[in-house]
């Protein structure tokens, strides 16, 4: 430790190297991700959790949307890896007390409050949670259920020991009274003698990913919440549906355990309510997550009848893939009203009653037997404590004050924040934020990289050639999500009779810590050559299990999974005993398969150390800067013949900054970079290779070699020259787009001044058949326009058609500024357009008002049409050059919707901005952010590791006909000039198999996926 | 009304001296401080009581503690297990219907149609006894219970409070 | 209602502009058109309108209907909606300052005649000899006919009385032996309280009419006979 | 709870699915919760340009009521062309296998995005419902009585 | 013997042996005369002497190209597999070829099975070859004792009997469908072309099965293999098999059981017909050398008249466009696969 008085003139030479650690405050899945994506890119990381636990607010979801991913099955796998990843030091029960410093050398006072069980000897059997007499309100379960005095936080806790819970544990109140749990632990782990602890650490940067808390709705007397019992908030709804919740994912009801058949979801419960509330801003995921609850209630109910009714104000499914969930869900006969109810009033049974008025002003009744409370997102209070200890500015909701042009930046230099303490956001948003955080974090400490870092050693491997196959398999529970549906004892019975199994065990959830490391030990003690695990789908978790088999010692490729939830027990709910046959038909099938594999050399490929990026717009330039900041060379390509693209024609974010100074100086700072090569009014002809070296020619004939690409090409405005959506456009002078009014704003046009009527209408293209999307950005776009007329002429009268306004997150302040200036909201539906009809020239607009039912004509001298943002044409192009997959809607389509929000499937590849979805130019800066640091986690390494299940010649079979070479998109085939006979490159070869398919011969075939081990999975799937 | 006197001192920016309270949070503090004595005991029968959270004094005038006090002070009266309460309630209740002049500017009618939710919420209490504790609630409350024909008593507080004194040595 | 179409060549909003220039934090433009007010309103429906509409018709400046409607007497300020009103818009105050727009004579005769009464005196116009009269009158019954209330005390005018208490009109006019059960309680409680002869009403309908000077002149005649008397606690019975 | 009728055949389906799209998309019917019969069995392939016409008539050999081929749309391949390759291979052998007699609906090809769970739980459907119409196959397989007890 | 084949035989020969001669081939192969009536046998002539026994009739029905290979592989130097070939140019092989044995040699130049450079192509277009088992079914159950052929007929002759046939009504089947007779690469002509024939119905046969229905197309291919006795000569015969382990004799993976099970044989019969898409010629060896009458030509047909209509191509006709399944092209038909069921229509 450094004091300060030491510093003097060696201080100096001290802060040239600045610590090649970093301090993340918050183990839920934004300080999760950031700590992985810094421990991964070459920085040491102190992960400092509040709790007993890490996973945060996402581990006590049931599933999360758009994909209706179980949150626990795609988070455990990043909590598994973050609990046992060598470079993160994770400290949970521990709190931080103070920061002094600056950035790149912070020290960092920490109290680690005592967990009274020592976690080196604890083996989580849960012996002593059994016998604890003391039971209490469970904190994880909301106080819906109860837990012991000493505790796991939850099921799949990482790390997985127990703690006690000092408030409530007999003994440590009362010495000598209680201690059953000493006396029952197997281990001796107690340790009553537990003392908190308060340490110093010494980091670079610090990132703030401290999440939120729901929103207390006690104060609401209205809502009936403490009272009536039917009455729960929509996080105590998610542990009603989850299957290690309080029942058990049996969905009941509060007051008699009866599953309700009638639920209503109330939105906007603290939020967007100024009176009560005290929360003016919009909690931007309540919409969709009232949805998917209502959803996913639908699957639960096990009477089949189950109704589901949504009252709201607006309808904000502005994210990726939302409103297409919006629309089924409505298909799929979940009632949406456009109402707000006063009180809820209970009716017998125990049920409750909704008054609510219609649009049109008519008042109906209906009765529920549960109503969960969509309830908005704050900070704690302990947070905010800590966040004024820190130094570290928090806006009036309390939530961290950022700027649009440093989205993940804190006042403080060197703190960066991510998740939902910067806004309410969801979980993609906050895991771009989080690698956007890491960048920032990483940045500034990019000269010590890998200088407090430690290196994974994995034992070695056993040979397993000579020996018969000795198979291991796990058939995995999934809580119910496997179980409830399919026999998993009678499968694991049946896995047991196979041949070459000589192992078999049924998990409640084998992907949590404490089975994966169970596993590891069952594998040496079985002295097991091959596993199959029976769970999930190997797309999230074979990785994982692989992992295991090395700990092991054994070749992680002698491994298969059945699929049997995906695959089998989530899509035949009504067929449980089909549904079990079918899963030992699948486990059969594994058997067969993992008895055929064979150990495989573990590939790596050495990194060009230099990026393409693609796109020489906001998100690209902010994307080149972030890598050549931290020193990697970069070349941007811009098809155009200067850089700025879309935010060109950008007048301001709506948080009022002007765009262009911003846009000037990130030009000047692109074009002056020493690491960056701009290529200009280029485009990207031709890619070969694969992640680490990629080879790429320009229009211009320029060859880039470089390791990674990001691809930031951008959107197009859409313009509705003809069809439904025109409104004039292009026909009247007076209407304009959205982009077209900024440009009259950015040169200053006096005209606008004199206007005395503009009509603003929304969703022009977006959310219609032929573009069934939200275009995210127009509705707070059109709002700011629209004040900033009102800035121009405070006489002009204002009018905004809109169809729900959707200012997600703090941008509901602008909408009720707007509302407060005197502008004029008024709704239209799809089924009653405005209609725009010119008379002598002048624009004519009429639009029914649905609260009073009547038509209104407007006059505007000025009209604006919010167009859709639309997916460029020649995105398919580029997508099929890196490998990269689309949207149905032309935007391309990342890894995964949740957790993988800003890199592709194909390894190496990473996207931001406009190309990804519409977003406001604050969301592109961090997803830029977020893209250049997962992008660092390549670059920061001399060799990344290549495919193993390659391709392989049986020479002896060979022809050389070299059908195989011709089929193979990657030339990863050739003939060899001397034998003659197809030789594979494994550097190049991806696995793909298209030449084992081509070749006649049966001369060539995939490592472990070869014409037998099919054969004996698709026989083995006959037998009965 | 309280209110019209709560804020008219208030927004007229009247100067005044004394301290302006309600009689139902003097009839608490009397009982609490022992000054009153009351007992419940006269309620052999069981008569369940419910009562009205009047606007002016409650949601606009003293909040949630004087509609406690209320509460209070019926329970005192009628015995604890005896009040029924009605939802919504305390600062969220219903107006009567008899409000803001309504008993005084005609639209017989439409005050009916207004009072229509206040009798409901007040039947479904199955009190016997309803205790208004304003005159233009007492008033419209026992015109609506006439008028669609409810089964209890309304009345106001006093009555009842009356009925349970218990007279030191009077007698 | 029928179906005519609102032009809005330029919204006027008169209304609307004259209720925001009186009530600052009157916030009508907040209106987020949620219906929460609508859903939780007794009145809704009367009149054809709803707290919901009836704002939305001041924004979209439809002066005259709103002058016109009878709804403002429907609603009866309760402010149940504000309570709840993710806004906190308080149409209560806007009907109030609505009903006070209206001229004298086109506002509802009994209502403006209780309040014109209490600016006088009281709302139902007994004259203030009167209610002293009833008050003794009734006293001294309860004291021949109740032998243990011989010592019952109904005060007027007792200068330093701790408490005063007003009294509601209606019982001195129609039913005085309503007045009975309070003095009692105050008896027992042994409460030293006082009426007053004058400015005793404890119901105020100039609240209602919606004339603030109305209003204020007679809360201060309150205000001035509670201080006059002395009285440290003032005991509203409403 | 169980719909299906105990006397109803449900016929055995060998689905080669590739793993980027396909796959995927079976993924996330379940995800989803799209139901379909239980009659199909998932053989995970890295690409459908991985399928042979051998490995198709193996299935059918083995004793499948039918087969199912499914990989990207085209365009979409993982790895660029697999998918664009083998659309030749089975328009071949589809055509070939219904010249010489064996059923129109024993061998089925699809092309199913990972972000289609729905489109997938319908071709199960549908390849369900035309291999139980067509009833069990038994033109490739051999007769159990010709071996030997 | 007619004048034509005489005269074709003769110039093969003068080739042959002045290639020999010259020193330009190491060996030319063609066909010489049999030792029953109507059977030609594949000759290597190795010197101008052994060039004189070079023959040629219309009952050279094996396609020389099956031979290439192995007889180009002769006269290299033997190496180990990962020994770099010699230096300098390697011995040459002169080779008689009709259209369709030329077209499989492109083919195999394709595949990588034939050095083109290797090879010295004496072209013959040819007149359709004549199926022996017609001009046996012309003359019944009686023996042929010699077989004489003039320009448009043959004259049969028995112990007891002497029939003149129209040839044209006994040449085989894919002669008769044959729409390129010339041969397509060739270094040496003999005789003149006759250029590209239009067949309107040279699909005919297949026509014919597929208008039947699927029970009875699968009656008509049980009842056509059914005699099968697994001998091979059909792959033994076909240049295009040239596996050095066929899949009927693998048993890593096995694909096809060995047995003449009639499941066994049917999976024998779809994959061989299935490895020669897009790549079979037509050449006819594999019926002409069936023991059983087995027509399995009707199989590859089907094929080459699928890869006919759905790609347009026809193997062989250049060495540059590449064998129909090793490429693809962005808008192949696709009408077979299921791409979207009617959307938003749940149950």
């Amino acid at each position: 430790m450094i004091r300060p008085e030491d510093k003097g003139l060696k201080g100096k030479e001290q802060m040239s190297r600045p610590k090649g650690s970093v301090l993340v405050v918050g183990g839920g899945i934004a300080g999760v991700q950031a700590a992985l994506d810094l421990a991964d890119s070459g920085f040491y990381v102190h992960l400092v959790e509040r709790s007993s636990a890490i996973g945060g607010s996402m581990s006590q979801l049931d599933k999360t949307f758009p994909t209706n991913d179980c949150s626990a099955c795609i988070l455990s796998p990043k909590l598994v890896e973050a609990g046992r990843h060598l470079n993160i030091n994770l400290m949970t029960l521990s709190q931080v007390l103070g920061v002094e410093g600056e950035p790149g050398n912070f020290r960092v006072r920490v109290r680690k409050n005592p967990r009274y069980v020592d976690p080196e000897k604890c083996i989580a059997c849960g012996t002593c949670a059994q016998k604890c007499p003391k039971k209490v309100p469970s904190e994880f379960d909301l106080g819906l259920g109860t837990r012991k005095a000493i505790y796991l936080r939850y099921p799949q806790a990482v790390p997985l020991k127990y703690a006690i819970d000092a408030d409530a544990c007999i003994y440590i109140k009362k010495p000598g009274r209680c201690g059953f749990c000493q006396k029952v632990c197997p281990t001796g782990a107690i340790n009553f003698e537990d003392r908190p602890e308060e340490i110093t650490l010494e980091v670079g940067s610090v990132i703030l990913a401290l999440g939120f808390r729901p929103f207390d709705p006690s104060g609401l007397d209205f809502t009936g919440y403490g009272t009536l019992k039917n009455v729960v908030t929509s996080m105590e709804f998610e542990r009603l549906l989850s299957p290690s919740g309080p029942c058990m994912g049996h969905m009941e009801r509060p007051s008699d355990k009866k599953e309700p058949e009638k639920i209503a979801w109330l939105q906007c419960v603290g939020s967007r309510d100024v009176n009560r509330a005290c929360h003016g801003y919009c909690s931007s995921v309540c919409c969709m997550y009232a949805i998917k609850q209502a959803v996913i209630a639908r699957e639960h109910s096990e009477s089949g009848r189950l109704s589901s009714s949504i009252f709201f104000m607006d309808m904000r499914t502005h994210g990726k893939g939302f409103e297409a969930y919006y629309e089924r869900a409505k298909r799929e006969g979940i009632d949406f009203h456009r109402a707000r109810v006063h009180t809820i009033l209970p009716a017998p049974n125990e049920n409750l009653r909704l008054r609510y008025s219609g649009e049109d002003g008519e008042i109906k009744e209906e009765e529920f037997d549960l109503v969960v409370l969509s309830v908005g997102l704050e900070t704690d209070p302990e947070v905010m404590k800590l966040c004024h200890s820190l130094d570290v500015e928090l806006d009036h909701d309390n939530f961290v004050s950022t700027s649009p042009f440093t989205p993940v930046a804190t006042s403080r230099p060197g703190i960066f924040v991510c998740g939902t303490l910067a806004e309410p956001k969801d979980i993609p948003q906050s895991v771009m934020e989080a690698s956007a955080a890491a960048c920032g974090a990483g940045s500034i400490l990019h000269e010590s990289r890998w200088t407090e870092t430690r290196k994974k050693e994995f034992p070695p491997e056993k040979n397993v050639y000579a020996e018969p196959p000795r198979i291991g398999v796990f058939v995995c529970s999934c809580g119910i999500n496997i179980a409830s549906v399919v026999d998993v004892e009678e499968v694991t019975q049946y896995a047991r009779t196979l041949p070459g199994v000589v192992f078999a065990q049924n998990n409640l959830f084998t992907c949590s810590q404490d089975t994966i490391n169970q596993m590891v030990e069952t594998i040496k003690k079985e002295g097991l050559n091959r596993v199959v695990v029976a769970s999930c789908t190997p797309r999230t978790h074979e990785a994982l299990f692989q992992e295991t088999l090395r700990e092991a010692g054994i070749n992680k490729f002698l491994f298969e999974m059945a699929n049997i939830r995906d695959q089998d027990s989530w899509v035949h709910q009504k067929w449980p005993d089909a549904a079990t046959r079918k899963a030992k038909d699948l486990v059969r099938m594994a058997v067969a398969k993992v008895r055929g594999d064979e150990p495989l050399p573990y590939n790596h490929v050495s990194v060009t150390k230099r990026a393409l990026v693609i796109g020489g717009g906001v998100a690209g330039m902010v994307s080149a800067l972030s890598l050549a900041d931290q020193g990697f060379p970069v070349c941007l390509v811009e098809r155009k013949d200067s850089l700025g693209g879309h935010a060109r024609k950008f007048y301001r974010t709506w948080q009022g900054r002007p765009m262009q100074d911003y846009l000037e100086e990130l030009v000047r700072r692109v074009e002056t970079h020493p690491e960056i090569d701009v290529q200009l009014g280029a485009t990207i002809e031709h890619v070969e290779g694969s992640v680490g070296q990629f080879r790429t020619r320009l229009s211009n004939g320029f060859e880039v070699e470089h390791g990674v690409a990001i691809v930031a090409v951008g959107a197009e405005s859409f313009k509705p020259r003809s069809g439904p959506w025109n409104y004039l456009y292009g026909k009247n002078p007076n209407v304009h787009t959205l982009l077209e009014l900024d440009q009259r704003f950015i040169r200053d046009d006096e005209a606008l001044k004199g206007l005395s009527q503009a009509v603003f209408i929304h969703c022009v293209g977006s959310r219609v058949p032929e573009r069934p999307y939200c275009s995210r950005v127009c509705c707070t776009h059109a709002i700011d326009q629209a004040l900033k007329l009102k800035e121009l002429n405070p006489e002009m009268d204002i009018f905004m058609l809109y169809r729900d306004i959707r200012t997600y997150g703090k941008r509901e302040y602008i909408y009720q500024e707007a509302r407060e200036k005197g502008i004029v909201f008024i709704r239209y539906d799809l089924d009653n357009l405005p209609r725009v009809n010119e008379q002598d020239g002048n624009i004519v607009v009429d639009v029914i008002d649905p609260i009073i039912d009547r038509e209104v004509r407007l006059h505007p001298d000025l009209l604006v049409l919010a167009s859709a943002v639309r997916p460029r044409d020649d995105v398919g192009e580029l997508s099929k050059l890196f490998k990269c997959t689309m949207t149905e809607e032309g935007f391309l389509l990342e890894a995964h919707m949740k957790l993988r929000p800003v890199d592709f499937a194909t390894d190496g590849v990473y996207l931001a901005g406009l190309c990804h979805y519409p977003k406001p130019v604050e969301e592109t800066i961090s997803q830029a952010q977020a893209a250049a640091s997962r992008a660092s986690l390549v670059l920061s390494r001399d060799a990344v590791p290549a495919e193993s299940v390659t391709a392989v010649v049986n020479v002896m079979k060979c022809t050389g006909c070299a059908v195989c070479t011709q089929v193979c998109a990657y030339h990863a085939v050739t003939i060899d000039k001397n034998s003659g006979k197809a030789v594979v490159d494994t550097g190049l070869c991806k696995g793909c198999g298209a030449c084992v398919a081509g070749c006649r011969s049966d001369a060539i075939t995939i490592k472990n996926l070869g014409n037998e081990q099919i054969m004996a999975a698709v026989e083995a799937a006959m037998e009965e | 009304m309280f209110y019209a006197t709560l804020e008219g001192l208030r927004r007229f920016n009247i100067p005044h001296k004394f301290e302006f309270i309600s009689v139902i949070s003097l009839y608490a503090q009397l009982i609490r401080e022992g000054r009153l004595k009351v007992d419940s005991s006269w309620n052999r029968e069981g008569l369940k009581f419910t009562c009205q959270d009047p606007c002016k004094l409650v949601r606009q005038g003293l909040g949630d503690v004087v509609a406690d006090d209320l509460r209070f002070v019926i329970k005192a009266v009628a015995g604890e297990e005896n009040f029924v309460d009605s939802w919504p309630r305390l600062s969220n209740n219903y107006c009567c219907g008899g409000g803001g002049g309504a008993l005084q500017a005609g639209f017989v009618e439409n005050r009916r149609r207004y009072g229509r939710v206040k009798f409901d919420q007040l039947a479904s209490t199955g009190a016997d006894v309803v205790i208004t504790p304003c005159h233009n609630c007492h008033t419209q409350i026992l015109d609506i219970c006439d008028f669609y024909g409810g089964k209890w008593k309304t009345t106001h507080l006093w009555n009842w409070l009356e009925k349970a004194l218990v007279l030191d040595d009077k007698a | 209602m029928e179906k005519e179409i609102v032009d809005l060549s330029s919204i006027r909003a008169r209304v609307k502009r004259q209720i925001e220039k009186a009530v600052p934090d009157a916030h009508i433009d907040y209106c987020l058109t949620c219906g929460l007010c609508a859903s939780g309103c007794p009145a809704s429906g009367i009149e054809g309108l709803d707290p919901r509409k009836f704002l939305r018709l001041l924004v979209l400046g439809q002066d005259q209907e709103i002058l016109e409607t009878n709804w403002i007497y429907s609603c009866t300020m309760c402010q149940r909606c504000r309570y709840a009103c993710p806004m906190g818009i308080d149409v209560g105050r806007i009907v109030y300052e609505i009903r006070g727009m209206r001229p004298r004579e086109k506002r509802p005769k009994n209502l403006q005649r209780s309040c014109d009464l209490q600016k006088q005196s009281n709302s139902t116009g007994i004259p203030n000899e009167d209610f002293v009269w009833v008050v003794n009158d009734v006293l001294e019954e309860v004291r021949q006919n109740e032998p243990q209330w011989k010592d019952l005390q109904a005060p007027i005018d007792k200068k330093g009385a701790l408490y005063y208490l007003n009294q509601n009109a209606k019982e001195p006019t129609v039913e005085p032996e309503e007045m009975v059960p309070l003095w009692k309680i105050l008896h027992v409680a042994g409460i030293d309280w006082t009426y007053s002869s004058k400015w005793w009403d404890g119901a105020n309908y100039c609240l209602f009419t919606g004339d603030p000077e109305d209003w204020e002149y007679t809360v201060r005649k309150q205000a001035e006979v509670v201080d006059e008397l002395g009285c440290r606690y003032y005991i509203n019975t409403e | 709870m169980e719909k299906a009728k105990k006397n109803q055949w449900e016929p055995k389906i060998i689905a080669f699915l590739c793993n980027w799209c396909s796959y995927a998309g079976a993924d996330l019917a379940g995800v989803s919760r799209y139901q379909y019969p239980p009659s199909i069995r998932i053989v995970r392939v890295p690409c459908s340009g991985r399928v042979s016409a051998n490995m198709i008539l193996d299935a059918l050999r083995s004793g499948a009521d039918g087969v199912l081929v499914s990989g990207c749309h085209p365009g979409d391949c993982h790895y660029i062309s697999g998918n664009l390759y083998a659309r030749r291979r089975f328009a071949l052998l589809e055509r070939f296998l219904e010249f010489i007699g064996i059923e129109p609906g024993r061998v089925n090809f699809s092309w199913v995005s990972a972000s289609e769970g729905e489109q997938f739980a319908k071709v199960a459907q549908e390849v369900t419902e035309r291999v139980r119409r067509l009833g069990p196959a038994r033109k490739l397989v051999k007769e159990i009585d010709s071996c030997p007890a | 013997m007619s004048s034509v084949n005489e005269k074709i035989a003769g110039k093969i020969r003068s080739i042959a042996s002045s290639l020999l001669e010259s020193g330009e081939v190491a060996a030319f192969l063609g066909y010489t005369t049999g030792s029953l009536p109507g059977m030609m046998q594949p000759y290597v002539a190795r010197d101008a002497k052994e060039a004189e026994n070079l023959s040629w009739s219309s009952f050279c029905v094996i396609n020389l190209a099956n031979y290439l290979p192995a007889l180009l592989k002769s006269f290299e130097p033997p190496r180990r597999p990962n020994e770099p070939p010699p230096e300098g140019p390697l011995p040459k092989v002169g080779v008689v070829a009709t259209g369709c044995w030329s077209r499989n040699m492109v083919v195999q130049i394709q595949e990588n099975q034939i050095d083109r450079n290797r090879v010295v192509i004496v072209g013959i277009s040819s007149r359709g070859m004549v199926d022996r088992r017609k001009v046996q079914r012309f003359v019944g159950n009686r023996e042929i004792l010699s077989m004489e052929e003039q320009a448009n007929f043959l004259v049969v002759k028995g112990k007891d009997f002497e029939e003149k046939i129209n040839r044209w009504d006994v040449v085989r089947d894919n002669c008769k469908t044959c729409t390129h007779p010339d041969p397509v690469i060739y270094d040496e002509l003999v005789g003149g072309l006759s250029g590209k024939r239009d067949i309107p119905d040279r699909f005919r046969q297949v026509d014919e099965i597929e208008a039947l229905d699927i029970e009875e197309r699968w009656k008509w291919f049980q009842e056509e293999i059914s005699s099968c006795i697994r001998c091979y000569a059909c792959r033994n015969v076909c240049p295009l098999c040239y596996c050095p382990t066929c899949f009927v004799d693998d048993s890593r993976p096995q694909w096809v059981g060995k047995s003449i099970d009639r499941v066994d044989t049917a999976l024998f019969h779809i994959l061989r017909a299935y490895h020669c898409a897009g790549r079979c010629t037509d050449c006819g060896s594999c019926e002409s050398v069936c023991p059983m009458g087995i027509r399995m030509r009707l199989f590859t047909k089907k094929l080459q008249k699928d890869v006919l209509e759905l790609y347009g191509f026809e193997p062989g006709l250049d060495v540059e466009t590449p064998l129909p399944l090793s490429t693809y092209k962005v808008d192949d038909p696709e009408d077979f696969i299921i791409t979207n069921i009617k959307k938003g229509d749940k149950k």
